[in-house]
């Protein structure tokens, strides 16, 4: 079990409710940790569209996640 | 230099931090709320970033912009929270002897925050409806 | 709009002109009296023009800029006169839905200023000599 | 005979000593009209540096004057 915190924004924080959330969980990659929150929250976002960031900076939904680390989901940014 | 305001963004002020005698080139841009986007009319926004890693990622892209073009300086300020129309969302101000390379990283810097920064824009219609921009079409059937 | 100014340019005033509910984005240049120039070491400048025919020639380049590109609304001005360090010598300014078309119609718009307005600068050197800026070359032996 | 009136800018108007002047010619083109000029003046500017305007537009050094004529001689601009 590894405990991480969660940061939720804009589209996400809507519909998640809250905009952050500490937890324990049993997962590999960010990959899973998005599939585990998307599951709890019946999440209609697909992960296609979204960025993930681990501990402030962007990085890519294979990496491996460790205890006490931060990841934010980041929906499609404003553009032009 | 890049960082969030949670005020108006006062863009004499920003320029006049430009200023420098060896400079003879100064161009800036201003992103504004604006009344319509895609045939909606707009009254008002939300701006919302993810603002540690934005800032992270705003240091970058000056720094890409410092090597590739001979600029003297650069700031750029996001405006963050409830804005109106006409207010300015973003400001980017760069100065350099000579124009091209100002105008060159300008664009570049702007160019960059709107894909690369995590900020997002709720807008608020005329008629009531709300939502996050770019992000109606990021869903699917489960 | 082009016009001439025998008064400090003043950006902001300028700025607010152009203030547009429909528009997205606004570019603006400023052309500083910077220090130095081929080497040498600048105190002030004039700026003389021929006044008519810049004017006629600035209304022509607006006209192809809005032509081109997208956009509300261009302000240009250019100073005359005795400028110091620093003081703003051409300022231009366009506003425009997307912000593409200001960067380009703002670019076009100085750079046509630059070849096409009969515009003239003397610079004043620290060691006292003074001369017209591009005419060093323009001398035959008769 | 034509009468034109002759305005002088920059580099010209240092060199010539004053910004207009009104004189009366037997010239056929703009050209005869900077010939006649630089005679006049000594002048060491080249005609191949400098445009011409007739009336406050931009004009050839073929062109021909008429009677009233306003013209000038344009040195150089101050470029980027």
């Amino acid at each position: 079990m590894k405990k991480i915190t969660l940061k939720y924004f804009a589209k996400l924080k809507d519909d998640i409710g809250k905009s952050s959330e500490t937890l324990e969980i049993e997962a590999k990659t960010l990959s899973d940790v998005y599939d585990f929150i998307s599951n709890k929250y019946s999440l209609s976002l697909s992960k296609e569209f979204l960025k993930v960031a681990l501990n402030d900076e962007f990085s890519d939904w294979d990496t491996e996640i460790e205890d006490s680390d931060t990841i934010v989901f980041i929906p499609p940014v404003a553009g032009g | 230099m890049f960082y969030f305001s949670y005020e108006k963004i006062n863009p004499i002020e920003l320029r006049n931090k430009l200023i420098n005698k060896s400079a003879g080139a100064f161009v800036c841009f201003e992103g504004w709320v604006r009344d319509n986007n895609e045939g909606k009319e707009v009254i008002a926004l939300d701006y919302e970033a993810y603002e540690e890693l934005a800032l992270n990622e705003a240091k970058k892209i000056i720094n890409e912009a410092k090597e590739r073009f001979k600029v003297f300086d650069i700031i750029s300020v996001h405006r963050i929270g409830s804005l109106k129309l006409e207010d300015i969302a973003v400001w980017v101000g760069v100065n350099s002897r000579h124009r091209k390379d100002s105008f060159l990283a300008c664009e570049y810097i702007i160019n960059q925050i709107k894909v690369r920064l995590p900020i997002w824009k709720k807008e608020y219609y005329i008629n009531g409806d709300s939502g996050w921009v770019n992000c109606e079409n990021c869903h699917k059937i489960h």
